[in-house]
């Protein structure tokens, strides 16, 4: 049980900034996920929380203590790669004794904790397969126990599931999810799948250009995000240009009343946003909040339907039922829902 | 069509042929012509009876087995300190930093320079006059050449061997190298994240991956140390020789009676060149799996 | 302290590297250097004269190791190539069998077979031969050229190949445009190893050549035996020049990660 | 044996008388029949545009480019010859050549000529391989006499026309007077009291080496008193009867050698090692080579030569044809050039190599006598008289042999 505080945290290579000025707590027995497009200063960070790649300033800590002097093999902080997972010159006893080994551990304590730790990835009884005769899943799950079974203070996973195929990377999710709740072991994992962050951690760290962007649970990043960069990342470019005026914004199609209590922009020039799946589609007579917008585009996507609108000159992206139907060129109002509106500040 | 699966079913064999056409002709040929001889056959003197004769002469002849032992541990401990020196070489060249295009240029360097030029400048070097012991002389650390460690035509066959780790290190250290540089730094951060030090990852992560291309490049080296001719000739004692020079010298004695010894010599050293690899390949079979 | 030993390993690197070639070059302007002068004590460019004359044999001898190496080199490429790419990509019977015939000439001492194909060739009238001479070094160069080449046939695969003949690539074109450049780099380090195996052959070359086909080795020889180091050391930068020209074009394949050194690995 | 020394001398002495009157004239006829030509104007007119395979020693860079070009030019001007010489490491590597081309039944093969005696010269000639015989026959046979049983054997094997003489050799010992000072040890007792004085700066070459085997035949001759034991057929009985004391004597010498014995140099070895102060004494068959070696630079100017005052081995070079040489008149051409007054002068020429002539310098011209004559001697090298005064005949190879494995056997292995 530990908690991770990264303090100023910043790391350059050559002129490029690849992390500047991170700072974020981590809770004890949380995981995090470390969001954000590739080259965006996720896995560098995650290198710099085991000790690997060593920060220009700022400073690591566990549990309060400064982390910065203590050398990777002692920080006690275990990282899983999404590629390379197994030693290939040992079999899978050996790649999960490999930690304990290294620490000294006695032989007979160590098979022993080997094939506890194999029977909770369930894998139990495979000690003596050579990893090459493993399945990518398999494999992943040995590399977690390689990682779990020294008991680290920090489990750290770089895109641990970047390289399963698509049913096997849920199993893996829940297996991680479940493992990591029951050992309570405070994790970091990084990833450039939002889909995959959202249902895995309990606070996501996106960041861009090395620049942590937002940092806070998964509902936020679709209800509240804090910028259009962060909206779009999570798939929500709807936006219509206004300014507010307390609990209305006044936009060139209309007046559109806003939650005041929820949406947190001061008064004037605005952005309105809303995501796709809250825009009501064939809203009642004299329903508030209703606009006019052109449909632009139809998909049929089996489970919804979804619809490409022209709102007063942007391109709204709008979930419909599976049976919805319209016609591309037909002008149809939607209704935004106050409670659903969110604020972003204007560019 | 049926001519079409006809050259299918021969692509394999027309591919392989010319290769193992010539090596059988050549290599196992030559192999054959020395066995028959070893065997006493040999119709250019007139001599037609198989006999063991000349395995025996050799086999009850201490000079051989003097020459055999002086060969053995020549290969043996050129292999070995090359394969050590090699791999700390190649572990520091693996490390990125300034110049090492430059440094990775230079250990190469000796690769390519043929043995008999290796084994002159070594001389030129080593030797009791040579510029070691001419720089030894002008720091005033010997007064007279002899009072320098002997290196040149001595028994342990320094010389010898210094040529070779000088023409070997390379040899099994760029292969090293090009191992190290395929398997990247993931394994060994994995270790160090899970507690291993400097030495443990290097004992328990990176020896067992490089193993497999060390042990079969010394096994070249091993070889051709065994079977080397010049460079023993030139830079070791007059007795004991090794086996090659041993073999060759009764070749080409003017009595050509020696003959059928000097390919007996070369089939038990084919033989033991043989057997060595076969030992080797199990202990590197066991070294690895274990 | 860890760049520090790198710095020492570094620099005793590079020493090490230099020490027996570098002096070579002063002996080669040496009329007398004698113990314990840290420099000749006459300069001369005799031994480089001599080198250079005809009656060295300097000239005549670069032109037939040259000559050997080139034609022992191309010979195993045509030999070598079919057979390694046999038996990087097909499973077949016997396969193992080949294998081990390709490579025991490796392992066995080459004065062994030489001296039981010198019987052979002498009757055959191919001692004192170019072409008998070129033999006798295949037996260690395709060895090496089928080690490495199947190594690098193996790690190439076949997949590009396949994909340019789907797009109407016949045999020819697909060799030319697509095998080739993909197994070049290993075919230039391959070859240049079997070049170097040819251009540093010593007493294979004696016993078939018979002292009427002579080689730079056979120049060089006695005078290292003769202890005339002048001598041996013009001849011996001769004799170096052409090897440290080859690995110049080829370090940066020996030196990067590839299947070519990997091959030797492979044994 | 020993009468029938004294009788060869005598007879020599009168062969001399006789062919000194005819030394003027320069017949260019045959003197006796040659395989395959029946006059020299035959021989000659063969060999125009004709090549000549030499194969010999290549150890010295000197000879070699003295062969090719001033002897090569004057061959290929006089006869149209081209002459190639083809450098050996060692003699028995071409012998071995012809003995496997002959039992191939090779009989065109690609040597022509051989720089070449003792031991090897048995080999061939015992087994029939040579060409021949010619050597007296060709025309400037008539300079070599023939009765003088360094000529008419070569280490006890009759010559009988099968080679032809172009070099004589003494053996002379080197001798860095820096170390040794200007008293060289001149007996084997004088030089083991010098070697346990000195320890370290002594050895000599490896046996079976050249130079090694005859430093060992000294021994032998010291051990008995004089060569005369060692002149006649191999005897098991008079060896051993000297043996012991010879193994004795130099297993005794062996703690205070250079690398206490441990292992001898080569030949070449040694010279270096002389030129570098690691050892004070080098030995040879050269009288002239510390001379020529001071100037090549390959020797310090301190090096001087000495005899043994019992006397030093001498023996003859010679060159041979063998059975299946492509081009035996070309070779007779060379050999008997060789024996010409033009070829022997150059090569007594102390600026040049400094041999020794085979022939007599009365059987040539008076003006190759002023030559000769007119030589300076660098102060390293003896006078030819002082050579001459102590020189011993070779004993018959199979003494050779069995002395130079009794050495192996009782010192080397030991």
């Amino acid at each position: 049980m530990t908690t991770v505080v990264l303090r100023d945290l910043t790391r350059r290579f050559g002129n490029v900034t690849a992390v500047d000025r991170l700072n974020l707590e981590i809770a004890s027995g949380e995981l995090v996920a470390f969001l954000g497009p590739s080259g965006c200063g996720k896995t560098t960070t995650l290198r710099m929380i085991t000790g690997l790649l060593l920060p220009i300033s700022g400073d690591v800590l566990f549990d309060g203590k400064s982390m910065i002097t203590v050398p990777t093999e002692k920080r006690g902080a275990v990282m899983v790669f999404q590629k390379h997972l197994l030693f290939p010159t040992m079999n899978v006893g050996q790649n999960v004794g490999f930690g304990l080994r290294m620490q000294g551990v006695e032989k007979k304590e160590m098979n022993r904790r080997v094939s506890e730790i194999l029977e909770l990835v369930k894998l139990p009884g495979f000690e003596n397969r050579r990893a090459h005769e493993l399945s990518g899943g398999q494999q992943q799950r040995v590399a977690l126990a390689r990682a779990l079974v020294v008991r680290p203070k920090v489990l750290l996973l770089d895109e641990p599931l970047a390289n399963l195929d698509a049913n096997l990377r849920l199993e893996m999710r829940e297996l991680i999810r479940s493992i990591q709740r029951e050992m309570g072991i405070s994790s970091v994992f990084v990833t450039h799948d939002q889909e995959e962050a959202v249902m895995l951690a309990d606070r996501i760290a996106l960041m861009f250009d090395g620049v942590l962007q937002q940092y806070d649970v998964p509902q936020a990043f679709y209800q509240k995000p804090l910028s259009t960069r962060v909206a779009h990342f999570f798939r929500n470019d709807n936006a219509l240009a206004g300014t507010r005026r307390g609990d209305v914004v006044e936009t060139a199609l209309g007046t559109l009343r806003v939650d005041a209590a929820r949406v947190q922009q001061p008064d004037g020039q605005v952005l309105v946003t809303v995501r796709p799946e809250d825009v009501r589609l064939n809203p009642e007579a004299g329903s508030p909040n209703c606009i006019q917008a052109k449909v632009l585009l139809v998909v049929y996507m089996g489970t919804h339907t979804q619809l490409q609108l022209d709102v007063g000159g942007h391109t709204w992206l709008v979930h419909s039922d599976a049976d919805f139907q319209a016609r591309v060129g037909e002008t149809i109002p939607i209704e935004l829902p106050a409670s659903r509106l969110w604020l972003l500040p204007a560019n | 069509m049926r001519f079409l699966t006809l050259m299918e079913k021969l692509r394999v064999p027309l591919m392989i042929f010319p290769a193992v056409a010539l090596i059988c002709v050549l290599f196992f040929g030559g192999l054959t012509v020395g066995l028959g001889q070893s065997l006493g056959y040999f119709p250019a003197i007139g001599s037609y009876n198989l006999t063991f004769q000349y395995y025996s002469d050799v086999l009850t002849d201490s000079t051989f087995f003097e020459s055999l032992w002086l060969t053995f541990r020549l290969a043996l401990l050129s292999t070995v300190s090359s394969s050590v020196l090699a791999i700390g070489i190649a572990m520091v060249l693996r490390q990125s930093f300034k110049g090492s295009r430059f440094f990775t240029f230079m250990f190469q360097l000796s690769i390519p320079i043929p043995h008999l030029v290796a084994a002159a400048g070594i001389v030129l070097l080593v030797s009791q006059s040579g510029l070691t012991a001419r720089i030894a002389y002008a720091l005033g650390l010997i007064n007279v050449p002899r009072d320098f460690p002997v290196m040149v035509f001595d028994r342990p066959g320094i010389a010898i061997q210094l040529t070779y780790l000088w023409k070997e290190v390379p040899f099994i250290g760029v292969v090293v190298l090009a191992v190290l540089q395929g398997v990247g730094p993931q394994y060994e951060e994995i270790a160090r994240t899970l507690g291993a030090n400097a030495w443990q990852r290097f004992r328990y992560v990176l020896l067992p991956l490089i193993m497999p291309g060390v042990l079969s490049t010394s096994i070249i080296v091993f070889a051709y140390v065994f079977s080397s001719y010049e460079i023993p000739l030139l830079l070791g004692v007059r007795y004991p020789t090794t086996l090659p020079v041993l073999a060759f010298k009764n070749y080409q004695d003017p009595d050509l009676s020696l003959r059928p010894q000097a390919m007996a010599m070369s089939i038990i050293l084919t033989v033991i060149a043989v057997l060595l690899l076969v030992i080797y390949k199990r202990l590197a079979k066991y070294a690895v799996n274990s | 302290m860890q760049k520090i030993i790198r710095w020492i390993v570094l620099i005793s690197l590079v020493v090490v590297a230099l020490a027996p070639i570098l002096p070579q070059f002063v002996w080669s302007f040496s009329h007398r250097w004698l113990f314990p002068s840290l420099l000749p004590s006459e300069w001369s460019l005799e031994p480089w004269e001599y080198a250079f004359s005809t009656s060295s044999r300097v000239g005549e001898a670069f032109i037939s190791s040259m000559a050997i190496g080139i034609v022992v080199s191309l010979l195993s490429i045509i030999v070598g190539l079919p057979a390694s790419r046999a038996l990087a990509l097909y499973d077949f019977r016997g396969k193992s069998v080949i294998e081990w015939l390709l490579m025991v000439p490796i392992i066995v001492p080459g004065i062994v077979a030489t001296m039981g194909i010198h019987q052979v060739f002498i009757r055959l009238r191919l001692t004192d031969t170019f072409i008998g001479v070129c033999l006798v070094h295949l037996i260690p160069c395709i060895p090496y050229m089928v080690l490495v080449m199947s190594s690098v046939f193996a790690n190439y695969g076949t997949d590009l190949e396949d994909t340019a003949r789907t797009l109407g690539a016949g045999p020819v074109s697909v060799f030319r445009y697509v095998t080739l450049p993909g197994i070049l780099p290993g075919l230039l380090v391959s070859t240049m190893f079997t070049f170097l195996i040819s251009w540093g052959q010593y007493i294979t070359t004696v016993l078939i050549g018979g002292g009427s086909i002579i080689t730079l080795p056979m120049v060089l020889f006695p005078f290292i035996a003769g202890t005339n180091y002048s001598n041996a050391a013009s001849i011996s930068l001769i004799f170096v020049a052409p090897a440290i020209l080859v690995l110049i074009f080829t370090s940066r394949q020996l030196g990067r990660e590839s299947a070519v050194m990997g091959g030797f690995g492979k044994l | 044996m020993f009468d029938m020394k004294r009788m060869t001398l005598i007879l020599v002495v009168l062969m001399m008388l006789v062919l000194s009157t005819t030394a003027a004239q320069d017949s260019d006829e045959l003197m006796g029949e040659v395989p395959g030509y029946a006059t020299w104007a035959d021989v000659l007119a063969a060999v125009k545009g004709t090549t000549v395979n030499w194969h010999m020693w290549g150890g010295s860079d000197k000879i070699n480019s003295d062969v090719d070009n001033d002897i090569g030019a004057r061959v290929q001007e006089l006869y149209g010859i081209t002459l190639n010489r083809v450098p050996l490491v060692d003699t028995a590597d071409v012998v071995n050549k012809i003995l496997d081309e002959s039992a191939a039944g090779v009989t065109t093969g690609s040597v022509d000529l051989i720089w070449i005696n003792g031991e090897n010269f048995r080999t061939l000639k015992d087994a029939s391989l040579l060409y021949g015989p010619w050597s007296e026959a060709i025309p400037n046979a008539k300079f070599v006499n023939w009765a003088d049983p360094s000529l008419a054997f070569d280490f006890g094997t009759p010559v009988e026309g099968y080679e032809s003489p172009w070099g004589h050799a003494q053996f002379v010992m080197e001798y860095n007077t820096a170390l040794v000072g200007d008293a060289p040890p001149k007996t084997f007792e004088d030089l083991t009291a010098w070697v346990e004085a000195n320890p370290g700066l002594f050895t000599y070459p490896a046996i079976p080496d050249f130079t090694g085997s005859v430093f060992l035949r000294h021994v032998f001759y010291w051990a008995a008193g004089g060569p005369e034991p060692f002149l006649g057929p191999f005897d098991q009985a008079v060896f051993d009867q000297y043996a012991p004391k010879v193994w004795e004597y130099l297993n005794a010498l062996e703690p205070n050698l250079w690398r206490a014995g441990e292992t001898y140099p080569e030949a070449s070895a040694l010279t270096d090692l002389l030129a570098n102060q690691e050892v004070a004494f080098n030995m040879g068959y050269g009288p002239g080579n510390a001379a020529s070696s001071i100037l090549e630079g390959k020797y310090p100017e301190t090096i001087r030569t000495f005899v043994f005052d019992t006397g030093t081995i001498s023996n003859n070079n010679f060159v041979t044809i063998p059975f299946n040489a492509p081009n035996p008149a070309g070779a007779m051409v060379i050999a008997n050039f060789m024996l010409g007054e033009e070829f022997q002068l150059k090569m007594s020429d102390p600026a040049l190599w400094g041999w020794l002539s085979p022939i007599s310098p009365t059987m040539y011209s008076s003006d190759f006598q002023a030559a000769v004559a007119a030589f300076e001697r660098h102060p390293a090298t003896l006078s030819t008289e002082e050579l001459a005064a102590g020189a011993l005949p070779e004993p018959p190879s199979a003494w050779v042999t069995a002395m130079e494995q009794g050495w192996v056997e009782n010192v080397l292995q030991k």
